[in-house]
């Protein structure tokens, strides 16, 4: 999911990936591990700085507050179409992708096993985060283009299925 | 148990120090009665008192300053005494006698001392009298250069020649030495002339680099006036006072003796009792000049009670109702270091405007040593009628150092979104080389805050990924795994994600 | 600014000492590492520490008691100090020889200070060379009726017979002189003869009405004790402290200076340094008997901070780092009083059985002298597995009238729902006037307490009154004139009633 | 409405009247009036003292907090049909009652006159507030028992209507 922000005149835009407890934000080049603590408190880490951040939506205005710093964000752009990571290969279920770029921990099935809808497939751990990634669709595995320790991105698959008939 | 000193006490005041005053009476088991104008319905001063009345519509002069209204009040809920707080009555002579008439204890000064100091003329006619230190200067505009010569001498240079009709800096001109006065005295006439159309000029000593500090004074109804130290109170916008410190760095032993005992000679001559401050400038060279006396209890009370252990405000009670200082107040000593930040309601970033409009997410820092002065909560509405002062931030540590780091990390802790308040502005100010090492004076704020800046970037980049994980939590499609996708309406889904405490009226 | 005293702390507990661990380190501008068992992942400690590891499972064994886990997230994590806290490992010489071992300093007493004290008998042993006063008594257990003659006419009269074997008041007997001696001796030989199949007993000292007084130690590595005063805490249930405060009002200046004396000469004998806490029984003739000594932060400390303004945990710090006690802390003395009371989670109606549950609604009470030590929120989940404090309750004021008063107001502000907590109970005992006239011993509570009922009938009346105000507020129908009618499903329409912060996760 | 409590085998019965700002409860003899403050608070009045009560709801589980006596109740029957006060007449359009006890302010219309639906006709004051009675159905103002200043129960109609044909 890709959202753009408004600051004053300034864009701010920012791809998501929802990860276990949270999410991983990217602006830029910058990389945020952002874990959702209550309502309107959210902890952010990002290069192994831990932060807390405040901020309450209301009628469509969004109030910050981090370390004292306050200001005010609009939403200008929510953009599915346009997106790095695994959601931008979202329509292709015959390919597996890693949500985020990271290092793949383990290989769930081998090629030429028989998947099933939401079977895991591979962990790949990204932000000392594991994230399971599950198949989309009932098939069988046609090719696996990783191995456990292999770093991966987000544009090559890392395992490649043969669909079942619908 | 301990004496009841009143039977009830009405709190005519509103926000912060309304609640402030209500927690000394409740200590004291005082009941309290509350009045709040139709705009402070659910304050949380009306809601923390035992009993609350309506008082009039929102602007002050219908409600807060409400004399005859007030009075009504005090005697249709039998109150016996009243409580000012600070501001809106609290210095008018007029309401003090108004209570004594209704047979209400006042509590606060004679009207008298009240009147006396709050006419600047007469009050520094009677502190030169009982030997307090005015800044020297003249009494009245200056004839010819042989009178503004002899004067110069007698203050001493550097000298501040001012426009009597004066203002902005108009006709004004500093004085370093006699050789440099002819020439400017008559640009400063030619100045005032231009800008005023009379060229009456006067002249007084010039103070660099002062510091503003004031004494705490006690005085109870048998005669014993005591002082509390001094807090320094430097740090000032506009004349606005917004942190405040005790000790001061620049207060040694012997000058504490001296200016404590000064305070309490100027608060003596105006057979003065209940809570007062006495203020000085201090210039570097330790030279000291009684500015004005303020008869009420300060806003930047708490640090006094933080180091001395004292309840200013259930002293001013019991005062009222007759009591003596006790020993215990008598006795008390500075301890630690307290710091105190005022809270406003204003946009640091945007030429301090005011700022108004609902607090969404409120949250106080907790922890040792740390005190929070508060009139809000989460759902009150700011508006633009009263105070801008939402609250006071008050920290003690054993040291200035640890007080400092204290405060930092309480602003920082301390969240109020919804409305501007200028926590980041005070970081930056504590955080700042001069007021590290105490050179706090009257001019550190334009002197080191005019070019500040705030780096906005990391809390627009944080804040953005946050509110994106808000919103796409808030799909319900998007939980689990990293390949589902979906569409919604982000500010509509974000609508149910309002923070905390609906209000079930 | 002040000096780095170490790079990291990793605090090896959690909850309320964790977070009061980390206010300290916070002050003194040390980053911290909490750790957590997977229980407490959205813990309070966990989620304020610069960085949090969890340490294991929840069972203390596997996670906070993990000695091995603790040092290797320690050495992992570029850490220089470790501060344990009080409970779990703070009194194990085991873990602070590991410390060592580790190059990590451990922020408290030496290992061998620790074992010594951690050894009733040798402490005792020690305390009687030292000439600290023990309860006098026999050292084993008694031969002859000659040697209980003997030694109670040493002890004094009333002395207390005790099953060697014993436990439960069986085989125990009081003597109030020598007459009943024989008699009693038999009768209670025949009772631990019968209960424990061994009719051995012994003799000691008994004493009616104890207080239990202790006193706040501090030393540093250079050989300096000091002692801070002492706090009482003789409100105990089943030999669980549940209300502190200082100063005793049994201890008069003379004997606050002897039993002061007697404590840093204990702490001296076994060459203490770190924060302890030497333990007094106090009988009414003002005798005075060394218990134990505690060789941790006490739950209890901060009533002795509120009183003295010393920061007992960054004192500790410093002094692990090797600074020596500052004059500030030498020269501090005790001002006002200070209560504290332990929040416990307990059903204080039904025999105190240990309450658990989701905490719904928490909103902790403010105002000038009131402290909250607190290691929950709204939202946490409160387990059976950890220590049932769930945070301190501390005022200060003036004096101990007005300290009590504070406190029953800070009480009933105090909310926390969805567990139990026993807030009503401990006011019942603040209000009793056994406790208002100070006549405070260790069985206060099975005296004066015994009988209590708590009239439900207001609570169960207003409660029923909130509640279906906010049932039929609920209701879309039924806002505006009194003569409308609905029907719906309550239960179904309060669902979406529950309060606050919802979590987004 | 009238709710029935229970705590531990006590039964609480209650009557509640709407009112501007609150409701009014009764149990037993007992009147309190209850102003919500926030999520979770109450202020209630009765018999000139104010408490602040705090309480939760949840899993049909209800926690309350009266100067920390705690306590839990359930809700055992919500009965719409017995009932006090003017909740009792609630099908009698024609008859307008008081909503509780108290004292006639002011009457808004006169004998003879057309009345809306909706159309405010009388204030009663009860425990100093003032509450706004409406018509609940178009008609005539046939008669008017009571004249301000009156005190006035919840048993005799304060005004009696002529209702409009349907």
């Amino acid at each position: 999911m890709n959202y753009e922000f408004k600051y004053k005149d300034e864009k701010i835009e920012i791809g998501v990936a929802v990860i276990k407890d949270g999410t991983v934000v990217t602006i830029g080049d910058n990389l945020y591990k952002v874990n959702p603590l209550s309502a309107g408190k959210f902890l952010i880490e990002s290069n192994g700085i831990k932060k807390t951040v405040c901020c309450v939506v209301k009628d469509g205005r969004a109030f910050v507050d981090v370390d004292a710093v306050l200001l005010e964000l609009n939403l200008a752009v929510q953009d599915d179409s346009v997106s790095g990571g695994a959601d931008a290969h979202a329509g292709e279920k015959d390919k597996v992708f890693a949500p985020m770029p990271g290092k793949i921990v383990k290989l769930l099935v081998n090629e030429g096993d028989a998947v099933e809808e939401r079977q895991p497939l591979v962990i790949v751990e990204a932000m000392k985060m594991e994230n399971q990634v599950n198949s989309a669709a009932k098939g069988k595995v046609k090719k696996i283009n990783f191995k456990a320790g292999d770093q991966v991105g987000t544009e090559k698959p890392i395992i490649e299925l043969e669909l079942a008939e619908k | 148990m301990s004496k009841k000193y009143f039977k009830k006490i009405l709190v005519a005041n509103r926000s912060e120090i309304a609640v402030r005053v209500m927690h000394a009476c409740r200590l004291l088991g005082i009941p309290t009665l509350a009045i709040y104008s139709t705009a402070d319905k659910n304050a949380v001063h009306a809601r923390m008192a035992d009993e609350a009345v309506e008082i009039g519509p929102p602007p002050p002069r219908e409600s807060y300053l409400a004399i005859d209204k007030i009075i009504k009040a005090a005697k249709d809920n039998g109150v016996d005494a009243i409580h000012p707080g600070y501001g809106f009555l609290a210095e008018n002579p007029a309401f003090a006698e108004a209570c004594d008439k209704a047979k209400i204890t006042f509590i606060g000064p004679s009207a008298d001392s009240m009147r006396l100091m709050g006419n600047k003329v007469e009050s520094r006619i009677k502190m030169a009298d009982a030997g307090v230190p005015l800044i020297p200067g003249m009494k009245r505009a200056g004839a010819s250069l042989e009178d503004f010569k002899k004067t110069a001498e007698e203050a001493g240079y550097p000298i501040l020649i001012k426009a009597a009709a004066g203002g902005g800096g108009k006709g004004m001109r500093v004085v370093q030495n006699q050789k440099e006065l002819k020439e400017s005295l008559e640009a400063a006439q030619r100045e005032a002339k231009n800008a005023f159309n009379d060229d009456t000029v006067y002249l007084e000593k010039y103070i660099e680099d002062p510091r503003h500090i004031e004494f705490q004074i006690l005085g109870d109804k048998h005669g014993n006036v005591i002082h509390l130290f001094e807090r320094e109170c430097s740090i000032q916008r506009r004349h606005q006072k917004i942190i405040e410190e005790t000790p001061s760095v620049a207060v040694t032993a012997d000058l504490r003796e001296m200016m404590g005992n000064a305070a309490v000679k100027a608060a003596k001559a105006c057979g003065y009792y209940s809570a007062g401050t006495v203020e000085f400038l201090l210039d570097k060279s330790g030279y000291y000049y009684f500015l004005e006396m303020n008869t009420r209890i300060q806003v930047e009370h708490p640090v006094t009670e933080m180091t001395t252990g004292v309840d200013l405000v259930a002293e001013q009670i019991k005062i009222a109702a007759g009591e003596k200082i006790p020993d215990y107040v008598k006795e008390s000593r500075q301890r630690g270091h307290a710091i105190e930040c005022r809270i406003y309601a204003e946009d640091a970033e945007n030429n301090f405007l005011p700022s108004s409009g609902e607090i969404l997410y409120y949250e106080e820092p907790t922890g040792p040593g740390i005190r929070v002065d508060s009139g809000v909560r989460q759902g009150t509405v700011v508006g633009v009628e009263y105070d801008p002062v939402l609250a006071k931030l008050i920290v003690h540590a054993p040291s200035r150092d640890l007080a400092i780091t204290k405060m930092i990390n309480a602003l920082k802790e301390y969240k109020i979104l919804g409305i501007k308040t200028s926590r980041r502005f005070m970081i930056d100010i504590l955080s700042h080389a001069d007021f590290k090492s105490g050179k706090t004076y009257t001019n550190f704020i334009p002197r080191n805050m005019s070019g500040r800046v705030v780096d906005t970037v990391p809390a627009m980049e944080l804040g953005a990924a946050a509110i994106s994980t808000a919103l796409i939590k808030q799909s319900p499609s998007t939980s689990g795994g990293g390949l589902k996708k979906t569409t919604f309406s982000p500010w509509t889904a974000i609508g149910s994600w309002e923070i905390g405490m609906r209000i079930t009226r």
